[in-house]
């Protein structure tokens, strides 16, 4: 009953539950795809522009992906309403929590390996900063949609209209960090100003909201 | 723990409960006491209040009124690893195979035996080694799954909630009799059902509820005469 | 009770008059904007009373999670649903008058954007009250109110390195900060009395989620005595 | 047990049930206004390129709104597989789908209807060319969406996971439109081109695509 | 139509039905012939095929292998309007009220008089007048609804699948005593059911399904000794 015995079997769990169907990762990485697809088509960027916006685009890209991913997470947890033979047990509730962001954190980094190099087709990008700061960014900056996201996701099940309901409380909460993914990434790119702003602010974001996703993940499990 | 006679201590104490959704009072106060080692029935209409009770008794909701104790404590968290709670669902990963999700299950107990869930199974007429999903299990190997989810720690005290809805009748008269068996081993067990036919001769005391009230306890003296009694309780 | 009721609406009624009468007529017009400066006496009190909400949101959900009162909960959706209206009448005020100051109605600069993502934490608020279902509504409502106010500090950091086109703090500001003594006194005075509205929005408010629950408590209590069904 | 008169009472039917609950067009609204303040963040466009990217960035963000409204009509209809009684009765299966579609068709358009203002505060839009243009490429454009979005949310509530599916069929599909839909909305924006020829191509695409619709539907509604 | 004799004409004749889900063959080759004017009680293991051979009746279901004429005719849409069918699950709008469903669901056969509903509703023991939206009914007065809704265009035929699953004795009683009167009145009706005692008295002939097959079917002679045989029919 250990909180780390109990996440470790969680996040093996749901790995496992993943390799057999593997749904929300293919579906993620078309769904983003598309994203990709369709953008480039929309606003058709030229080639300077490209690298201006492509901080905005691949962020807007991975956080619609990862909604769709975060919610299917939990789905599961509530098809047979397994969520209530969790609740009845004497585990720890923050261990579930830490386990789903865990499973989602990886998800999300897997997608963004595999789309990256599109990223660089489509856009035709060439980084003028320092790769290895874009790498810091993308690990930042996923944890704090990832974190956010599975919170308000377990919130948001719990309520009618689930499926929409996540968006609606996880964008208004996400925009700082999102800007900041997107100003650093954008720094790191177009070279024109240093991202050590938005990365530090990236890791205060990451640091208040992991704290205060386990400090009110048990009051959300057990509310009914 | 065999054998424990009807005055034991009782397990659960309800101390004027209340419930409302909204404005609808699903429980209107109930005071009871239960003694524990007895195999309950729990009886009465659709909306009757019978889930609610059962829900809240497990820790999985708040009463509005009132209050109770578990086996003593007064949360229910202190004593979880005591209590095993099978709902309408099955409470089951469909994704997974019987073991995998006993596994997993156990460990939330803070078991990490096989063991634990091999005896579960065979318990209840399973074959540990069925590597299916229980996805492609039929609706009758589910539900004993899910009883076998239910006591796999080998609680005191067993909540069951329509355990055999929509089970054919021979699996569900397999799964009384498993329910008869742990009841003679010591612990306490709660029974939810619209079939009362079904535990004939392993029931100690039939509860039925209406409008959210106990209306009335009665014993059942396990012989031939308490079964008619209960072929026509209602 | 009640009585504090029935005085405190009227006077505030007259209070607003006065000041309307104050800063639509006697207030000094402004040399560069010309009359559209007047909407300043309507812009920055609903800033200050939308921020004063917030805050009491902030206060009662975190008071909520503790002692779980019912009416710590009533006081935060109150103070959210009226926090929300004062923070639409910046957001509407705002661009009114930016038109035809600086020609455009809208710019991402820090207090434009904070203002809106500040609207749209609760909006989310209330929408996630309206759709939760019966007994949870307030504990997530209050875990997401602390999200949501966590986050302002945050976003507030994160703008105020976009370019900034918004004035700067006119009180307390540096060498040419500072109102005409004139405008000062009106503004005041539509400080005050913006401030002593948006309490009684949200003194009614509460009541009246107050009276609410009573009545949902008594058709519960005559439920459980099997009057009604 | 004409087309029309059920049409007309589907029609009637999901416009009450959604008048009682407002759900849909309220969480679609504020869904829409999110992804247009989150575009707007994420690209943080300059005046003069606004206008360029407008077009692109409006029809993104009605697609994505659409994807969760169409989502929903059909949610309502599987819910207690009310879809079975459907399918049992009489009634001709284009009814069902021709009702479906001009409820979705007229809450877009509600939707855009209201969040026009938001686009031209919010990016400075003033159309150089013939503001009566807009409207046509919106209606016709929104046709386009609704008329394959219906269809494939239809065809993909039967399949798990059915949240994701729709953006994963529709996308594609639909792309060519929302092609037409982007460069008629920048020509008519930028006033630099005629939108003759898009427009054109959306009044055929929405042809041919809704003749194909009602021709699949009924195979659709019945495949099991 | 009344008093339709056991060997009026074939309503439903199936040849060799076969119906698999991937590589599993959930119904096996059935053959077989129903007279009309019956009320036949469908009995059977979960996952014997008795929902699946339904569904493949009322037309919402492709059989694999195998047809079947219904009512005379050789494709189901032609006698739609001849047909009712209750599924597991409600089939009913939760944000509508009773009446609302029923005039609904008249409109889909061409019904557009509002006696329709009212008189269905009062048929099954709903007031009509009800103005409370479907999804605040109890689970029993659900079911009631969904039978209205399922004869509410007075099908000569009625396919109901677990019509008392999760529903009280009484509701179910009653549920099968309307069924009863219904046969009555010349109508052809099929009941899927695990509770085979609640069909006593009304059932006329039991159909034994077992791993996608008709294993037996019994006539039931409606008095003591037939319900007696129905009562430890399995
Ligand atoms: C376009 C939308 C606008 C928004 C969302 C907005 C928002 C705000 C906010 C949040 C405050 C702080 C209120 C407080 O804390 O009391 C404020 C203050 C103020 N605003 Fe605006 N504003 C907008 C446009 C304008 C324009 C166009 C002007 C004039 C050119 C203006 C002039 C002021 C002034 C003078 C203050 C007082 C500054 C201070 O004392 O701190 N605002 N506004
Ligand atoms: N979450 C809820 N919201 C509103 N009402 C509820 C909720 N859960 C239960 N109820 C109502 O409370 C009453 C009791 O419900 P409960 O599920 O306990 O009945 P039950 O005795 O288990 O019935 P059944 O035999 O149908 O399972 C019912 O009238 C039901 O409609
Ligand atoms: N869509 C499906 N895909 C795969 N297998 C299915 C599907 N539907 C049914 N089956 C399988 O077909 C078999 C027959 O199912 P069916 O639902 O007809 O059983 P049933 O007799 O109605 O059982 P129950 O009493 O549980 O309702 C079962 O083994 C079931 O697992
Ligand atoms: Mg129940
Ligand atoms: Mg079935």
């Amino acid at each position: 009953m250990s909180t780390l015995g109990v996440t470790g079997a969680s996040l093996v769990k749901d790995l496992r539950m993943e390799w057999r169907s593997k749904d929300a990762i293919n579906s993620m990485l078309f769904f983003s795809l598309l994203v990709v697809v369709i953008f480039s088509f929309a606003f058709n960027p030229t080639a300077e522009e490209s690298r201006r916006i492509a901080g905005g685009l691949i962020w807007v890209a991975f956080l619609f992906a990862a909604v769709v991913a975060l919610n299917q997470t939990w789905a599961r947890e509530l098809r047979n309403q397994v969520l209530d033979a969790y609740r009845v047990s004497p585990a720890p509730p923050n261990a579930l929590f830490l386990a789903k962001t865990v499973g989602n954190f990886l998800f999300v980094v897997v997608l963004e390996i595999l789309m990256a190099p599109l990223f660089v087709v489509f856009y035709e990008l060439r980084s003028v900063g320092p790769v290895w700061q874009l790498l810091v960014v993308a690990l930042l900056g996923t944890w704090a949609l990832v974190v956010n996201g599975t919170f308000f996701a377990g919130l948001s099940i719990r309520t009618r209209n689930r499926e929409i309901m996540l968006p609606l409380l996880l964008f208004p909460i996400t925009i700082p960090a999102l800007l900041a993914m997107v100003d650093a990434t954008t720094s790191v790119l177009t070279g024109e100003a240093s991202p050590d702003f938005w990365i530090k602010l990236l890791a205060v974001y990451d640091i208040v909201f992991t704290a205060l996703c386990l400090l009110l993940f048990e009051s959300v499990l057990n509310a009914e | 723990m065999i054998g424990i006679a009807p005055s034991s201590p009782p397990v659960i104490v309800l101390e004027n409960l209340v419930k409302f959704f909204g404005r609808f009072a699903a429980i209107r106060g109930i005071s009871a006491s239960f003694a524990g080692g007895r195999l309950y029935v729990i009886l009465g209409d659709n909306g009757a209040g019978k889930s609610t009770l059962l829900r809240i008794v497990a820790g999985l909701m708040e009463p509005s009124q009132g209050s109770f104790t578990l086996l003593g404590a007064k949360t229910v968290h202190e004593v979880a690893h005591r209590v095993g709670y099978m709902g309408h669902a099955p409470l089951l990963y469909d994704e997974l195979s019987g073991m995998e999700n006993l596994r997993y299950f156990a460990g939330l107990y803070g078991l990490h035996d096989d063991v634990v869930g091999r005896h579960a199974m065979q318990m209840v007429g399973l074959d540990p080694e069925l590597t299916r999903r229980v996805g492609q299990y039929s609706q009758g190997m589910r539900q004993r799954l899910s009883l076998a989810r239910a006591v796999l720690h080998n609680p005191e005290l067993m909540l069951l909630d329509e355990p055999f809805s929509n089970v054919d009748v021979r699996s569900a008269r397999d799964m009384a009799a498993i329910l008869g068996r742990v009841r003679d081993q010591g612990k306490t067990i709660f029974v939810v059902t619209h079939q009362a036919a079904l535990m004939e001769g392993v029931a100690d005391e039939l509860v039925h509820m209406a409008e959210g009230q106990i209306v009335s306890r009665a014993e059942v003296v396990r012989d031939a005469a308490a079964n008619a009694a209960l072929r026509t309780a209602r | 009770m009640k009585k504090l009721t029935l005085i405190s609406v009227p006077i505030t009624v007259a209070l607003l008059a006065y000041t309307s009468y104050l800063a639509l007529i006697v207030a000094p017009t402004e040399q560069t904007m010309g009359d559209v400066q007047r909407i300043f006496y309507y812009h920055v009190p609903s800033g200050w009373v939308a921020g004063l909400c917030f805050f009491i949101n902030f206060v009662a959900s975190a008071l909520y999670l503790w002692k779980r009162s019912p009416a710590s909960d009533a006081l935060a959706a109150a103070s959210a649903e009226v926090g929300v209206v004062f923070c639409a009448v910046l957001l509407i005020t705002g661009p009114l008058w930016a038109r035809p100051v600086w020609g455009i109605w809208w710019t991402w600069d820090a207090r434009l954007t904070t203002t809106l993502v500040l609207w749209l934490i609760y909006v989310s608020y209330l929408v996630l009250r309206r759709f939760a279902a019966g007994g949870q509504t307030q504990v997530l409502a209050a875990a997401f109110a602390i999200f949501g106010f966590a986050d302002v500090p945050i976003v507030y950091m994160s703008i105020r390195w976009f370019r900034t086109q918004h004035p700067s703090p006119v009180m307390g500001g540096g060498e040419n900060s500072g109102l005409a003594p004139a405008m000062l006194h009106v503004f005041l005075i539509n400080l005050v009395a913006f401030t002593v509205l948006g309490i009684l929005f949200v003194w009614l408010r509460y009541q009246l989620q107050m009276q609410e629950q009573a009545l949902e408590s008594a058709h519960a209590q005559l439920a459980l005595k099997g009057v009604s069904r």
